[in-house]
């Protein structure tokens, strides 16, 4: 099974990094890329659990381990059987 | 007194913390390895600074879960002495044993170099040697040590007094400039409510002989010294 | 007739058919494909020095302190007291171009290896990196990502980042240096070669697994392999510094308790180069099955698992009965060691693969047996040196000229550079990054050590050999401008295509000015490195042959840094001024072309200069020094005032009869300028004129201002504080575009 | 316009960071969980081009500016017009 984690900060924490990207692609002449937020994602190969159990442990995981809920949030998906 | 350095897999000031315990303080001191589950009878655990599993996830988010997390954790609730130093800071963030989180430096950059930094609370027990206000010259080298924390959470850390050191200029001056990594409140360093936990981003191990250029790192060692039980 | 392999196939293995012959006739049959990687990789120009081993021969290797010269992994130098260092530099200059981050992270990553794996650990990084002008962006962002690549593996792994240079030119904008320099100290009976000893011994394999990373791409066969293969083999590694930090403590540890006979790091051509180097020095061969190999990813081939450079790998020989206690070693630093074979009598390489022996070469035609070539080589044509009357108008505005030099990129203060290092962790670094070299002082003894890299391409480039010799003076001048004695030489040289005559002429010279000038400074070299091909779309690069110098301090406390230390201090110039201006960063500033010869090194006067100097030291007279050398006089002095605490200005006078642009930014050699206490300047002179050298009192510190006559005209003054602020934003400046906003 | 671009490493390329978080899940116990990859995710705010146009931009940035094509691979989509 397939899975992928999005971490990134909760929108009322600065985003130093996505600034600079926005910064250095407006440098370039980019734009109409008004903003950027950058954040983390991970893609996970799950084995020898159910899709249920998997939705119980995406999250899981991703509160205790992938996120830091202090300064961020997170999002996750099944992408494949 | 005796010392215990934990050394988590990627710490690389392990070594710098023992000798600065060790032979600049005189002290007993003792490495205590992230696998087990034994304090050796310590009266003070330092998370020394480095790169705990490369600081791959978040700094210190990994080495949270290191076996002898659950002793160093039952010692801090029983009011034992934990300074945590750059890593050992951003452990103890990612622990809840100190509030709030870091955020990569404000402009983004590795920094290294000397900082001053002024004493907040001289009532601690990681500063009692220092005086308020005191400006000390202590070295800097870290990615994220641009502190956070929710509003509600900076009140309260200041209304109890639980920040410990600010960024400050030579001449004891909060600024935009000398707030180095962006930290909210200027905060260099930061203790528990119960004032036994203390983090700091600046290295006092590397300011305890003349030879490296600073002696200012002694005011923690020493203010460590007097809680000889 | 060999007929295995068609031209093709040999092409992208970079050999020629009369190598292929050769190979063919020294293992008595023709090599099938995998075989042939092997030989392509290990006399590949890289591996093998086919090129310019006839020319490094005349290196001066030996010294009654070298321990080990050139041939190992590092160079090792007796320091006393039973320790020795254990030193290399090392190129990462193509990967950088097409991955900076990555690249010049693996620089490090590799040049690391080779110091502990001869069981010394690595206590200080030096970085020399030369890139095309800061207003190309396209030189910004390869500018960043390689001292972010440097500064991420360094300060992970807990290497301090001491010092280093950065240069701009146009000439590096295609083809950007990265030389990676590391030293490590270790105790003298407690060094590691790598060697198997003797047949019957464990051969383990450690670290990271094996994927398909960096095989080279110019000697791919592509036939064997299936259609998406190229695209799924990345030339660039990425590299691991907390895997390679728990392979240097785990791999200290298991030499420090002696339970394994030899160790080597697998850099270029992996696998291959560690399995043939290290039978081929024990005079043994190697047995090994490739399916044992730790792998990352599913169905590689032999010739990819035998070619691969992933990182973060050593291979180690062990006997029999040590073998547990290395797994249950590594085991606690979590990692793998995994016995792959064994050694064996009779000096051949076997591979085994599914059951079938692949591979079976004897180990010493791989590793030995690689021709070497004596290239056509041309003399370079050196243009006429002229030690006067540059064509060049009098500068009208001489402070205007200061501070372009000043803000000039390669002149400027490189802080944006080495505070992204972390120089201090370790906490042995006396001398902060900002003097001419960085000082370390040694646990447990009253020594220092000191250490430089230093190369001016622009020289070289002009004339090679007096490029060459420059680049060891100004070495040892760093080293003696801090109160260090040179003790022990590595070098990277960095060429274009060695099969252009012109490029061959300019290596030759270089080596014998570099040559040449370790001589007369009585130093050994033990170690370096070639980089050649460094040209894209054929435009070479400048000649720039990169010099690392270590030095010993005797007495750590004596240390000298170049800031000023009190107002009312006397400054003495050692040396002698001359009109030279070829190659100069002030021909480059005023836009003149940068033709003429560079300035000329009088070895025995440089000496001389030195010499004074360390003795004034030994005296306890110096209070501060700094040599002139990009931007000559008026930026050295400009420095000093820089680097003291409140920026303190001077005055300085000359009535010598020479152009005064050439004694205020001309940059002839052989000259340290000096600070003492008034009182002791006399005592200076008296040492200087012992040993004949030219020595005055040009002025004194004090005030604010940075102030220089000549012939009785004040044509430099200058606010110390503005200048010293043109001098620090040069850099920062560029990239202030990037910066988010705070 | 919201769009977002995902950066990782290519398939054969090592990643060190994912394979630092697989461990430290195994050891908390989260077995099922048999690889990570980690990459980059950036969400973009686009203004004043349409969507076509964005279909053109996205893939040129993320190719030119937020991938290094020699190791990385990308993909975009418009999350939202
Ligand atoms: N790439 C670099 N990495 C680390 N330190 C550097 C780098 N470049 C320059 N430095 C430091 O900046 C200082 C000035 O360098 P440089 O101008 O080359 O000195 P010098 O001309 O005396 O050789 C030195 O201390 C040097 O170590
Ligand atoms: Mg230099």
């Amino acid at each position: 099974m397939k899975a992928r984690i999005l971490v990134s900060f909760k929108d009322s924490v600065l985003d130093p990094q996505g600034q600079a990207v926005r910064n250095a692609l407006h440098t370039l002449g980019y734009e109409p890329i008004r903003d950027v937020r950058q954040g983390k994602v991970f893609d996970l190969e799950l084995g020898g659990i159910s899709r249920t159990e998997a939705e119980r442990l995406l999250p899981e995981v991703a509160a205790k381990v992938l996120a830091n809920v202090v300064i961020e949030k997170y999002t996750w998906q099944i992408l494949e059987d | 007194m005796k010392f215990g350095v934990v050394v988590f897999p990627g710490s690389n000031c392990d070594a710098d913390a023992y000798h600065a315990f060790k032979d600049a303080l005189g002290q007993p001191t003792t490495y205590l390895w992230h696998k087990d589950h034994d304090l050796r009878g310590v009266d003070c655990v330092i998370l020394p600074g480095g790169f705990s599993y490369g600081d791959y996830l978040r700094s210190g988010a990994i080495a949270r879960f290191s076996p002898l997390m659950r002793e160093v954790r039952e010692f801090a609730g029983k009011g034992g002495l934990v300074l945590g130093i750059c890593n050992g800071f951003q452990v103890l963030l990612e622990l809840n044993l100190l509030p709030g989180a870091m955020l990569r430096n404000k402009r983004l950059k590795f920094l290294c170099q000397y900082v001053t930094i002024r004493v907040e609370n001289d009532k601690t027990p990681f500063t009692r040697k220092g005086t308020k206000g005191r400006v000390l010259r202590i070295p800097i080298a870290h990615f994220d040590g641009n502190w956070y924390a929710p509003l509600e959470t900076v009140k309260e850390v200041e209304g109890n007094g639980q920040v410990v050191f600010r960024y400050c200029d030579s001449e004891g001056r909060l600024t935009e400039e000398s707030n180095i990594n962006g930290s909210l409140n200027a905060v260099a360093g930061l203790m528990n409510k119960e004032g036994n936990v203390m983090g700091m981003m600046p290295h006092p191990e590397r300011a305890v002989e003349s030879i490296l250029g600073s002696e200012d790192g002694l005011v923690v060692l020493h203010s460590l010294l007097e809680n000889i039980s | 007739m060999n007929t295995l392999h068609d031209d093709a196939v040999l092409a992208r293995h970079n050999l020629t058919r009369g190598e292929y012959d050769l190979i063919a006739k020294l293992i008595g049959r023709e090599p099938n494909l995998t075989e042939l990687g092997i030989f392509s990789a290990m006399w590949s120009e890289h591996c093998s020095y086919k090129s310019s081993k006839v020319f490094l021969k005349d290196l001066p290797t030996k010294a009654p302190n070298v321990v080990q010269g050139p041939g190992e992994n590092a160079g090792i130098i007796d320091i006393g007291e039973g320790r020795v260092i254990v030193f290399k530099i090392e190129s990462h200059n193509h990967p950088s171009y097409i991955e900076p981050f990555q690249g010049a992270a693996t620089g490090v990553g590799g040049i690391l290896r080779d110091i502990f794996t001869m069981g010394a650990r690595p206590v200080a990084l030096m970085d020399s990196l030369r890139f095309g002008p800061l207003d190309n962006p396209k030189n910004r962002s390869i500018m960043e990502g390689v001292v972010s690549g440097i500064s991420s593996y360094g300060n992970s792994i807990g290497v301090p980042t001491v010092g280093g240079e950065v240069y701009f030119d146009e000439c590096y904008s295609l083809n950007p240096l990265v030389n990676v320099f590391c030293l490590g100290l270790a105790e003298k009976d407690k060094i590691f070669y790598a060697k198997t000893e003797a047949p019957g011994n464990a051969i383990l394999y450690v670290g990271a697994k094996t994927g398909r990373d960096g095989i080279h791409g110019a000697s791919m066969a592509s036939q064997e392999f299936g259609e998406d293969t190229e695209a799924k083999r990345p030339n660039v590694q990425v590299g691991d510094p907390f895997k390679e930090k728990l392979l240097v403590e785990a791999c200290l540890e298991v030499m420090e308790r002696r339970i394994i006979v030899g160790i080597q790091d697998m850099g270029a051509a992996g696998l291959t180069c560690s399995t043939t180097e290290m039978p081929a020095k024990s005079g043994n061969g190697v047995e090994i099955d490739l399916d044992l190999v730790p792998q990352r990813e599913k169905g590689m081939t032999p010739y990819e698992i035998l070619l691969s450079e992933s990182q973060e790998r050593m291979l180690i020989a062990a006997r029999p009965d040590q073998v547990a206690a290395v797994k249950e070693a590594f085991a606690k630093w979590d990692l793998d060691a995994v016995e792959i074979g064994k050694v064996t009598d009779g000096g051949r390489l076997t591979c085994r693969f599914h059951g079938k022996i692949i591979v079976d070469v004897p180990v010493s035609a791989v590793v030995d047996l690689c021709p070497a070539y004596n290239r056509p080589w041309k003399e370079p044509e050196i243009p006429a040196r002229r030690r006067s009357g540059a064509t060049i108008p009098l500068p009208k505005d001489s402070n205007d000229i200061l501070r372009r030099l000043l803000s000039s990129p390669t002149i400027a203060n490189k802080e944006w550079v080495y505070r992204q290092y972390d120089h201090m962790v370790q906490t042995n670094t006396a001398l902060l990054p900002g003097a001419g070299a960085a000082v370390l002082r040694i646990r447990g003894s009253k020594k220092g050590l000191a250490m430089t890299l230093d190369g001016n391409g622009r020289y070289a480039a002009l004339d090679p050999r007096t490029g060459g010799k420059a680049a060891v003076a100004e070495a040892c001048r760093n080293l003696a401008c801090v109160g260090a004695r040179p003790i022990g030489v590595t070098n990277c040289l960095n060429f274009g295509n060695p099969e252009k005559p012109e490029v061959m002429g300019q290596f030759k010279a270089a080596v014998e000015g570099l040559s040449q000038a370790c001589k007369a400074f009585g130093i050994a070299v033990t170690g370096g490195n070639v980089s050649f091909y460094n040209e894209t779309e054929g435009i070479a690069i400048d000649p720039t042959p990169v010099l690392g110098i270590v030095g010993l301090l005797e007495d750590i406390d004596r240390v000298v840094t170049p800031g000023f230390k009190a107002s009312g201090d006397t400054v003495i110039l050692l040396g002698e001024n001359t009109e030279e201006f070829g190659g100069s960063e002030y021909l480059e500033a005023v836009g003149s072309i940068s033709g003429g010869a560079p300035p000329e090194v009088d070895l025995d006067r440089e000496i001389a200069v030195q010499e004074t100097l360390l003795e004034a030291i030994s005296e306890g007279l110096v209070r501060s020094a700094n040599d002139p050398s990009e931007g000559g006089l008026a930026v050295c002095a400009a420095e000093c005032a820089f680097h003291s605490p409140g920026k303190i200005g001077f005055e300085l006078d000359f009535s010598e009869d020479l152009r005064p642009d050439a004694i205020l930014f001309g940059e002839s050699q052989s000259r340290i300028l000096l600070t003492v206490r008034p009182e002791n300047a006399a005592r200076v002179l008296e040492i200087a004129a012992k040993r004949e050298v030219p020595a005055k009192v040009v002025g004194t510190t004090g005030g604010a201002a940075l102030k220089i006559r000549v012939g009785g005209k004040l044509l430099v003054d200058l606010p110390a504080a503005e200048a010293n602020r043109l001098w620090m934003d040069s850099i920062p400046k560029y990239f202030a575009a990037t910066k988010s906003p705070s």
